[in-house]
C-alpha cells in the first residue's frame, strides 16, 4: 500500500476496465429501456475513469485524478439532459421504447 | 468671372424656379427672363475680350478645376462659342419672353421655365467648355433637358414615348463622342481642345476613325441620317421648345462640334466626304419628307433637319464660315416660323393640322407677317437673311470640290421653296377650314383638342407677350444676313483668326451663276406652291384639292422611308427577343437547369445514402462501436508491428 | 492486495451485468449502487481516495437519485414502459465479430508487458491527507486550483449549460409538440393503459 | 477606434433584440444614431484606426488586423451611409427586427472593408452572408429564394476560405492587405480561381448570377439598398485589394476570361432588364450589367481604370440603393411592382417622381452625375490598355441603359394616371430625408469626383 509500486500489474486494471466497459456498450445495443441504456453509459464512463485512475496510480501523476474529475461532472451532466429527454419523450408518447422515436430516419 | 455669370446665372434661374415653382408661379416667367437676360447681356460685353489675341490663343480662358486626373475642366469663350452663346441666350430671352404668354394658363409654368432655364444652362455647358469631356456633359445635359421639355405633358403618351425615342437616340450619339474622347485620350493624353488640336498627327491611323464617332455624336444630336427619327416626334413638346430647343440651338450643337473640331476635319479628306455627304443627303431628305406633312410643327421639323443638313454639308466641306452663318440665320428664322405657327395653334386650340386651318392672315396679322419674312428667308430668297448664308453653304460645296453636293443642294433649295410656301398658303391664305368636318379636308384621324386642360380663371395673357419676339425674330430674320455680303465683310473678318483661310482655286461655275441659278429654282418652287395651294382657283376648292392630296401622297414619304421600321427591325426587336430569351429562357431553364442537375445529383446520393439512417438509437450505438473497433484494430496492429 | 482486486474485480464485473440484464429499472439501479460501492474501494485501493469519496457522494447520491426520481416519476399509477422483447439490431451478428475482436485485443495488451517504464512524478507513502503525498486531497486540491483552474471553471459552466439545458427541455414547453395533440396522445395512451392494466 | 466600427452595429444590433417585438419608434432612433456614429467616426480620424492581434501563429501567421485607409475608408463611409439611409427608410410592421438585422449586416461587412488580413476578411466575409439570410428567411415570399442566396454565397465563401488557408501556408502570412507582394507559383492560378469564385458569386458575374434577381426582388427594400450598394461591392473590393496585388500574373493569364464574362455581363444584364416587368428586377438586372463594368475595369488592370472603378463603385452604391429605397417607397404606395400595371405617379407624388428621376438618370450614366464619371474614367483606361473592342462593346449597355430606366421610369410616373392604383400621399418628410444624401452624394461625385480619388491616392 505505501510502496511507489502498484500492488496489483496495471494489466490487470486496463483488462477489468475493458470488460465493465463492454459491458457498458452490450447495454446500450441490446436494451430498448432508455434509462437501462443512460445506465450503461454509466458504466462506460466508470470504466474509462478506473483505467484513470490506475494510470494515474502507477505513474503517480495526479492529473489522472484531475481528468477523472472532470468526467463525473460531465457524465452527471450528461445523465441529466439524458433524463430529462427520457421524461419530455415519455410526456409526449407515453412509450419510451428508444425503437419508436426514430425522428431522426432519414 | 464674366464667363462664370454667363454659364451659371441660368442654372440659378432653374434652381430658383425649380425649388420656388408653387410661390412663383407666374412670376417664374420673369426669373426664366432675366436668368437669360444677365447672360445675354454679359456675353455681349465680353465681346471684345471674346475675340482679341489673347497670349497665344483666341479668346477669354479660364481654367476652372481638374475633374479627374488628366481631365481638367475650364471655359473658353471665342469667336465660335461666342456665337452660339449669343444666339442661345439673346434668342433664347425672346424665347422665354414669348413663352410667358405660352404657358401663361399651363399649372406647370415654373417646372416649365425651371427646364427651359436649365436647357440654357447646359447648352452653354456645351459651347463653353474648353474640353471634349465639358463638351460631354453638356451635350448629355441639353439631351436631359429636352427629354424633359419634350415630356413636358407627361400624361400624354405620345410625348412620353418622343421623349424616350429623342434621349435614346441622344444617347447613341453620346457614348459615340465618348468611344472618340477614349481614341484622343489614349493618343494625346489629354482632353483639353488646345492639346488634342495641337496634336493632330499624332491622332496617325485614328483620325478618320476619332472623327466617325465625333460625328456620330453630332449627327445624333443633329438629327442626320439615320438618327433623325427622333426630331419630328419631338414636336410632341410645346412650342417655344421646339423653337429653342429642336430648330434654333440644341440640334446645331453638331454643326458646333464639326466646326469647333476643323483642325481634325481638315486634316481627314475622308471625313470631309463622309460629313458632307450625310449632310447633303439629309437636307435633301428633310425636303422630301416636309412635302408630304400635314402637322405644321413636323413639316418646320423636316425643315429644320434639311436646314442642318445644309450646315453639317457646309462644315462638312470645310467651308466653316459658311455652315456657321446658316446656323446663325435659321436660328432667327426658323425660331421665328416656329413661334409664329405657336401663335397660330393658341390661336385655334392646339390645332396643329394644316389642313384644318385656312385663312389665318386676318387672325393671326403678327404672325402672318413675321412668318412671311422667315419663309422668303428660308427658301433663300435675295435680300432675306438665308439667303446670303445658304448660298454660301451651296457655293462653298462646288468652292471645296464638292460637285455633286452642289446639285443636291440647289435641288433641295427649290424643294423647300415648294413646301415652306405649302405650309404658308395653306395655313394663311383661303377661309378657315377649322369648323369644316375633318373628313372633308382629309383628315382621318383628328387629334384631341387641347393638351393642357385649362385652369380656373383662366385669364388671357397680354398679346404683345407672344407678338414682341415674333416680330423681332421676324425682322432678324431679314437683316441678320448683311453682316455677310461680300468677300471682306463683317463675318468673315470676324472668324478670321478662328478658321484657317483656305486658297481655293475659281470653281467652274461662279457665285454669281450659283446665285442666278438657285433663284430660278427657287422661284419656280414658289410657282408650283402657288399654283397648288394659293391661286384664286386652289383656294376656293381648297378642301376637295387637299383631301386628294392626303389621299395621293406617296407611301414611301408617308411612312418616311421607313427609317422607324427600319431602326425597329435591326434593333428593338432583335435586343427585346434577346432580353426575352435570356430572361425567360436562358436564365431560367440553362443557368438554373444546370444548378438544378447539380442538385439532383445530389439529392440522388442523398436518397441512396439515408437508408443508413434508420433513426433507431441502438443502431447508431453499433455503429459507433463498429468504428471504434476499426481504431482498435488498426493501433494493434501497429503495436504487433512494432 | 492481489486477493482484494480479483475479489472485487468479480463483483464488479457481477454487478454490471445485473445491471444490463435486470428487466426492471429499479433493479438496475439497485445493481449500478452496488458497482458504484466496489468501484469506490477500487479507487481507495489506487490511493485516490477524495475521487472515492466523490464517487460515493455524486454517483451514488446525486446521479443515482435522479435515476429513481425519473423511474418514479413516469411508472407512478399507471404501467411504465412499453415492455418488449429486447431486439437485437439487425447488425447484431457483426457486433458479436467485432466485440470478440475487441475482447481479444484485450487480451493481448494485457498479455504484453509495458514497453516503457514510466517515469514516477511523485511518492505514494506518507499518511492521507497530507500535502505531497500523492492522492491526498490536499494534492488533489492543489492541482485543481492551480494547474488546471481554467477546466475546472468550464466544467463548472458546462454544468450551468446542463441545468439551464435540463429546464428547457423539461419545462412546460415542449417546443415541438404541439399542445394540444400532445395532450391527447398522452390521455389516450394512459386510458389505454389503464385498460390494459385493467385486463391483466 | 476601428474595432468600435465593427462591433458597435453589432452589439446595438444584438441590444435591439431586447426591444419588444412590434416596437417601430426606438429602433429605428438607435439604429440611426449607430449608423451615423459609424459615418462619423472614421472622418474624424482618417488616417488612424489601425488595430492589430496575432490570431494564429501555425500554419501561417494570421492577425486580427483592421484598419481604414484609403480605399477602404470610402467603401466604409459608403456603408455607413447607405445603412443611415436604409435604416430611416426602415418602415414595416417589424422595424425593430429589420434595424437589428441591418445594424449587423453593417457590422459584418464593416470588418470586411477594413480588414487587412485574408483571413479575418474570409470570416467576415461569411458573416456578413447572415443577416440576409435571416431577412430573407423573415420576409421573404419564397423561402428557397433564401437557401439560393445561401448556398450560392456559401460556396463562394468556401472557396475563399480554402484560398486563404493555401494562400496562407505558401506564402506564410495572411496580414498582407495593403501590400503589394507578388505570389508565383504553380499554384496560384488555383489560389486566384478560388479567389475569383467567390469575388465573383458576390458580384456578381455571369454566369453565377442566379441567385441575385430573386434575391434583390424578394428583400425587404432596405435591406437590397444594403445589399445591391455595398454587399456586392465586397466582391469587387477583394478584387482590387488582393487579386490585382499579390496575383497579378494569375490575373494577367486569365484576364481574357473575365473581360469575356465581364462583357456578357454586361449585355446580357442590359438586354434582360429590357424585357423585365417587374420594378426590383429590372433593377437588379441592371445592376448585373453595371458591376459587368467594374469586373472590365478590374480585369484591364490598368491604373486609369481602377481609378474609374472606385469611383464607379461609389456611384453604383449610391444610385442603386437611392433607386432600391425609392421603389420600395412606390411598392408601398401601389401595392405592385409591376411596370405594366403602373404609371401616372409623377402628378399625384411628384416628389417620389423627382427623387426617382435623379436616381434613374445617374444609373443611366447621366453626364453630370455620378455614374457618368465612373464610365468615363473607366473606359479611358480600360482603351488605354489596349482593349479596343471591349471599350467599344462596353458602350452598347449603355445605351440600353437608358432604354431600360426611361422604361422603367417613364412606365412609373409617367402617362395618364391609372385607375385601379390607389393614391397615397407624396414622401414624408423622413422618407425624403433618407434619400436625399444619397442623391447629394450623386450630385457631388459627379462634379468632383477628382475629391474621391485624392484621398484614396495620397
Amino acid at each position: 500500500m505505501h510502496a511507489n509500486l502498484l500492488p496489483v500489474a496495471l494489466a490487470n486494471y486496463v483488462a477489468l476496465s475493458s470488460v465493465i466497459f463492454f459491458i457498458g456498450v452490450a447495454g446500450v445495443v441490446l436494451r430498448r429501456n432508455p434509462l437501462i441504456m443512460l445506465m450503461s453509459i454509466e458504466l462506460m464512463w466508470n470504466a474509462a475513469n478506473l483505467l484513470f485512475l490506475a494510470f494515474a496510480r502507477a505513474w503517480l501523476n495526479n492529473a489522472g485524478h484531475i481528468f477523472a474529475f472532470l468526467v463525473i461532472t460531465v457524465a452527471a451532466a450528461e445523465a441529466a439532459i439524458g433524463l430529462a429527454i427520457v421524461v419530455i419523450v415519455f410526456r409526449s408518447r407515453a412509450n419510451v421504447d428508444v425503437d419508436e422515436v426514430a425522428m431522426m430516419k432519414g | 468671372m464674366m464667363l462664370l455669370a454667363i454659364w451659371l446665372v441660368p442654372l440659378a434661374g432653374a434652381i430658383v424656379n425649380w425649388a420656388f415653382g408653387p410661390q412663383l408661379k407666374r412670376a417664374a416667367g420673369v426669373v426664366g427672363c432675366v436668368a437669360l437676360a444677365v447672360p445675354f447681356v454679359a456675353t455681349i460685353l465680353s465681346w471684345s475680350a471674346a475675340t482679341q489675341n489673347a497670349g497665344s490663343a483666341v479668346g477669354m480662358h479660364q481654367a476652372l478645376f481638374s475633374w479627374m486626373p488628366g481631365f481638367d475642366f475650364g471655359l473658353l469663350l471665342d469667336p465660335l462659342s461666342l456665337i452660339w452663346a449669343l444666339i442661345i441666350t439673346g434668342v433664347g430671352f425672346l424665347i422665354h419672353v414669348y413663352s410667358v404668354g405660352y404657358m401663361w394658363n399651363d399649372n406647370a409654368i415654373a417646372r416649365f421655365f425651371a427646364y427651359m432655364n436649365f436647357f440654357v444652362f447646359a447648352m452653354l455647358t456645351l459651347v463653353l467648355s474648353d474640353n471634349f469631356v465639358g463638351l460631354l456633359v453638356g451635350w448629355g445635359l441639353v439631351g436631359l433637358a429636352s427629354y424633359f421639355l419634350i415630356g413636358f405633358w407627361f400624361f400624354k403618351p405620345t410625348a412620353v414615348a418622343a421623349a424616350r425615342k429623342a434621349f435614346v437616340i441622344n444617347v447613341v450619339g453620346d457614348v459615340a463622342i465618348m468611344f472618340a474622347i477614349f481614341l484622343m485620350f489614349a493618343k494625346t493624353g489629354s482632353t483639353s481642345f488646345a492639346t488634342v488640336f495641337g496634336h493632330v498627327p499624332a491622332l496617325g491611323n485614328w483620325l478618320f476613325l476619332v472623327c466617325v464617332f465625333l460625328f456620330i455624336g453630332a449627327a445624333a444630336k443633329s438629327a442626320q441620317i439615320p438618327l433623325h427619327t427622333w426630331l419630328p416626334d419631338a414636336m410632341e413638346g410645346p412650342t417655344p421648345v421646339s423653337a429653342l430647343i429642336h430648330a434654333a440651338t440644341m440640334v446645331t450643337a453638331g454643326v458646333y462640334l464639326v466646326a469647333r473640331c476643323w483642325p481634325l476635319w481638315n486634316a481627314s479628306h475622308e471625313a470631309q466626304l463622309l460629313v458632307g455627304t450625310i449632310g447633303g443627303l439629309t437636307a435633301l431628305a428633310g425636303a422630301l419628307l416636309g412635302i408630304a406633312q400635314w402637322d405644321i410643327k413636323r413639316i418646320l421639323a423636316y425643315s429644320t433637319m434639311s436646314q442642318i443638313g445644309y450646315m453639317i454639308m457646309g462644315v462638312g466641306v470645310t467651308a466653316y464660315q459658311a455652315g456657321v452663318a446658316h446656323f446663325f440665320t435659321h436660328a432667327f428664322f426658323k425660331a421665328c416660323l416656329f413661334l409664329g405657327a405657336g401663335i397660330v395653334i393658341h390661336e385655334l386650340a392646339d390645332e396643329q393640322d394644316i389642313r384644318r386651318m385656312g385663312g389665318m392672315r386676318s387672325r393671326a396679322p403678327v404672325a402672318f407677317f413675321a412668318m412671311f419674312a422667315s419663309v422668303l428667308a428660308i427658301s433663300g430668297f435675295p435680300g432675306f437673311a438665308g439667303f446670303f448664308s445658304k448660298d454660301a453653304v451651296i457655293f462653298g460645296a462646288l468652292e471645296h470640290g464638292h460637285p455633286w453636293l452642289y446639285v443636291i443642294g440647289i435641288i433641295t433649295a427649290g424643294i423647300t421653296a415648294y413646301y415652306m410656301f405649302r405650309l404658308f398658303f395653306v395655313t394663311f391664305f383661303g377661309t378657315y377650314r377649322g369648323d369644316l368636318d375633318p373628313a372633308q379636308v382629309g383628315v382621318m384621324n383628328p387629334s384631341e383638342p387641347a393638351a393642357h386642360e385649362p385652369a380656373h380663371g383662366e385669364t388671357h395673357a397680354p398679346a404683345w407677350l407672344m407678338g414682341a419676339p415674333v416680330a423681332i425674330l421676324g425682322v432678324f430674320a431679314v437683316i441678320a444676313g448683311y453682316v455677310m455680303i461680300g468677300a471682306n465683310s463683317a463675318w468673315n473678318r470676324f472668324f478670321a483668326q478662328t478658321f484657317p483661310s483656305a486658297n481655293l482655286a475659281a470653281p467652274a461655275i461662279s457665285e454669281g451663276w450659283t446665285t442666278a441659278i438657285l433663284f430660278v429654282v427657287m422661284a419656280g418652287g414658289i410657282a408650283i406652291a402657288y399654283v397648288r395651294y394659293a391661286t384664286p382657283v386652289a383656294l376656293a376648292d381648297a378642301p376637295a384639292r387637299l383631301r386628294a392630296e392626303s389621299q395621293r401622297l406617296p407611301a414611301i414619304l408617308v411612312k418616311l422611308f421607313y427609317f422607324d421600321e427600319l431602326i425597329d427591325w435591326l434593333f428593338v426587336k432583335p435586343s427585346q427577343a434577346l432580353g426575352r430569351f435570356f430572361g425567360s429562357i436562358f436564365d431560367p431553364d440553362v443557368i438554373d437547369g444546370g444548378v438544378r442537375a447539380l442538385v439532383g445529383f445530389n439529392t440522388g446520393l442523398g436518397t441512396l445514402v439515408r437508408g443508413a439512417q434508420t433513426g433507431l438509437l441502438r443502431s447508431y450505438a453499433l455503429v459507433i462501436v463498429f468504428g471504434a473497433a476499426l481504431f482498435a484494430v488498426y493501433y494493434a496492429l501497429q503495436g504487433a508491428a512494432r | 492486495m492481489t486477493v482484494a482486486f480479483w475479489i472485487l474485480a468479480l463483483l464488479l464485473i457481477a454487478s454490471a451485468i445485473f445491471v444490463i440484464t435486470a428487466q426492471k429499472p429499479v433493479h438496475s439501479v439497485a445493481g449500478l449502487l452496488a458497482h458504484f460501492l466496489f468501484l469506490a474501494i477500487t479507487y481507495f485501493m489506487l490511493s485516490a481516495e477524495f475521487l472515492g469519496v466523490i464517487q460515493l457522494i455524486v454517483y451514488s447520491g446525486a446521479i443515482l437519485m435522479l435515476f429513481v426520481f425519473v423511474i418514479a416519476l413516469l411508472s407512478s399509477g399507471v404501467a411504465p414502459f412499453a415492455v418488449g422483447p429486447d431486439r437485437l439490431p439487425k447488425i447484431a451478428a457483426p457486433a458479436v465479430v467485432i466485440i470478440a475482436i475487441l475482447l481479444g485485443f484485450v487480451a493481448y495488451a494485457v498479455s504484453r508487458e509495458p514497453a516503457v517504464t514510466p517515469a514516477l512524478h511523485g511518492v505514494a507513502s506518507g499518511p492521507v491527507g497530507t500535502a505531497g503525498v500523492f492522492g491526498s486531497v490536499a494534492d488533489f486540491g492543489h492541482a485543481l486550483f492551480t494547474l488546471n483552474l481554467l477546466p475546472f471553471e468550464i466544467t463548472a459552466f458546462i454544468l450551468m449549460v446542463a441545468v439551464v439545458g435540463v429546464i428547457l427541455l423539461a419545462g412546460d414547453h415542449v417546443p415541438y409538440v404541439p399542445t394540444r395533440r400532445r395532450a391527447r396522445l398522452v390521455e389516450s395512451d394512459m386510458r389505454e393503459a389503464i385498460v390494459r392494466a385493467g385486463e391483466e | 477606434m476601428v474595432l468600435l466600427l465593427i462591433l458597435l452595429p453589432i452589439a446595438a444590433g444584438s441590444v435591439l433584440f431586447a426591444l419588444p417585438r412590434g416596437e417601430r419608434l426606438w429602433s429605428r432612433v438607435i439604429g440611426c444614431v449607430v449608423a451615423a456614429a459609424t459615418f462619423a467616426l472614421p472622418l474624424l480620424d482618417p488616417n488612424g484606426g489601425d488595430f492589430s492581434a496575432r490570431w494564429l501563429s501555425r500554419p501561417f501567421t494570421a492577425s486580427l488586423h483592421f484598419s481604414w485607409s484609403g480605399f477602404s475608408l470610402w467603401l466604409v463611409l459608403l456603408l455607413a451611409l447607405c445603412t443611415f439611409c436604409a435604416i430611416l427608410a426602415t418602415n414595416a410592421a417589424q422595424s425593430r427586427t429589420m434595424v437589428a438585422l441591418l445594424l449587423m449586416l453593417e457590422g459584418g461587412m464593416m470588418g470586411v472593408f477594413t480588414a487587412r488580413d485574408i483571413l479575418a476578411f474570409a470570416l467576415f466575409w461569411d458573416l456578413m452572408l447572415i443577416p440576409p439570410f435571416f431577412a430573407l428567411i423573415e420576409w421573404a415570399p419564397h423561402r428557397e429564394t433564401a437557401w439560393r442566396f445561401l448556398i450560392y454565397n456559401f460556396s463562394g465563401g468556401l472557396t475563399l476560405l480554402l484560398a486563404t488557408a493555401a494562400f496562407g501556408i505558401l506564402s506564410g502570412s495572411t496580414d498582407v492587405i495593403g501590400g503589394t507582394h507578388q505570389f508565383a507559383g504553380s499554384w496560384a492560378p488555383w489560389i486566384f480561381a478560388g479567389f475569383a469564385f467567390a469575388f465573383a458569386v458576390k458580384t456578381p458575374l455571369w454566369p453565377l448570377h442566379t441567385w441575385m434577381p430573386n434575391t434583390y426582388a424578394e428583400l425587404p427594400p432596405p435591406f437590397v439598398a444594403v445589399i445591391s450598394a455595398v454587399q456586392s461591392k465586397a466582391g469587387l473590393y477583394g478584387f482590387i485589394v488582393i487579386a490585382l496585388p499579390f496575383l497579378r500574373s494569375a490575373l494577367v493569364e486569365w484576364r481574357w476570361l473575365l473581360v469575356a464574362l465581364a462583357l456578357v455581363s454586361l449585355l446580357y444584364g442590359a438586354f434582360v432588364a429590357l424585357t423585365q416587368t417587374d420594378t426590383k428586377r429590372i433593377v437588379a438586372y441592371s445592376s448585373l450589367s453595371h458591376l459587368g463594368l467594374i469586373v472590365l475595369a478590374i480585369a484591364s488592370a490598368n491604373p486609369v481604370a481602377i481609378q474609374g472603378a472606385l469611383v464607379y463603385i461609389v456611384a453604383h452604391g449610391l444610385f442603386s440603393a437611392a433607386l432600391f429605397l425609392i421603389l420600395g417607397y412606390l411598392e408601398e404606395r401601389e401595392e405592385t411592382r409591376s411596370v405594366l400595371k403602373l404609371g401616372g405617379l409623377g402628378a399625384v407624388n411628384p416628389k417620389l417622381a423627382g427623387a426617382f428621376t435623379i436616381a434613374a438618370l445617374a444609373a443611366l450614366g447621366l453626364p453630370g452625375l455620378a455614374g457618368f464619371a465612373g464610365e468615363l474614367v473607366i473606359l479611358t483606361g480600360v482603351f488605354r490598355a489596349g482593349y479596343f473592342w471591349p471599350a467599344l462593346i462596353a458602350l452598347v449597355p449603355i445605351v440600353l441603359a437608358s432604354a431600360y430606366m426611361l422604361r422603367l421610369l417613364q412606365d412609373v410616373i409617367n402617362g395618364p394616371q391609372v385607375a385601379a392604383l390607389p393614391r397615397r400621399p407624396d414622401l414624408t418628410v423622413i422618407e425624403a430625408l433618407a434619400v436625399a444624401p444619397l442623391l447629394a452624394a450623386l450630385l457631388l461625385v459627379g462634379i468632383y469626383p477628382h475629391a474621391l480619388l485624392a484621398a484614396v491616392m495620397r
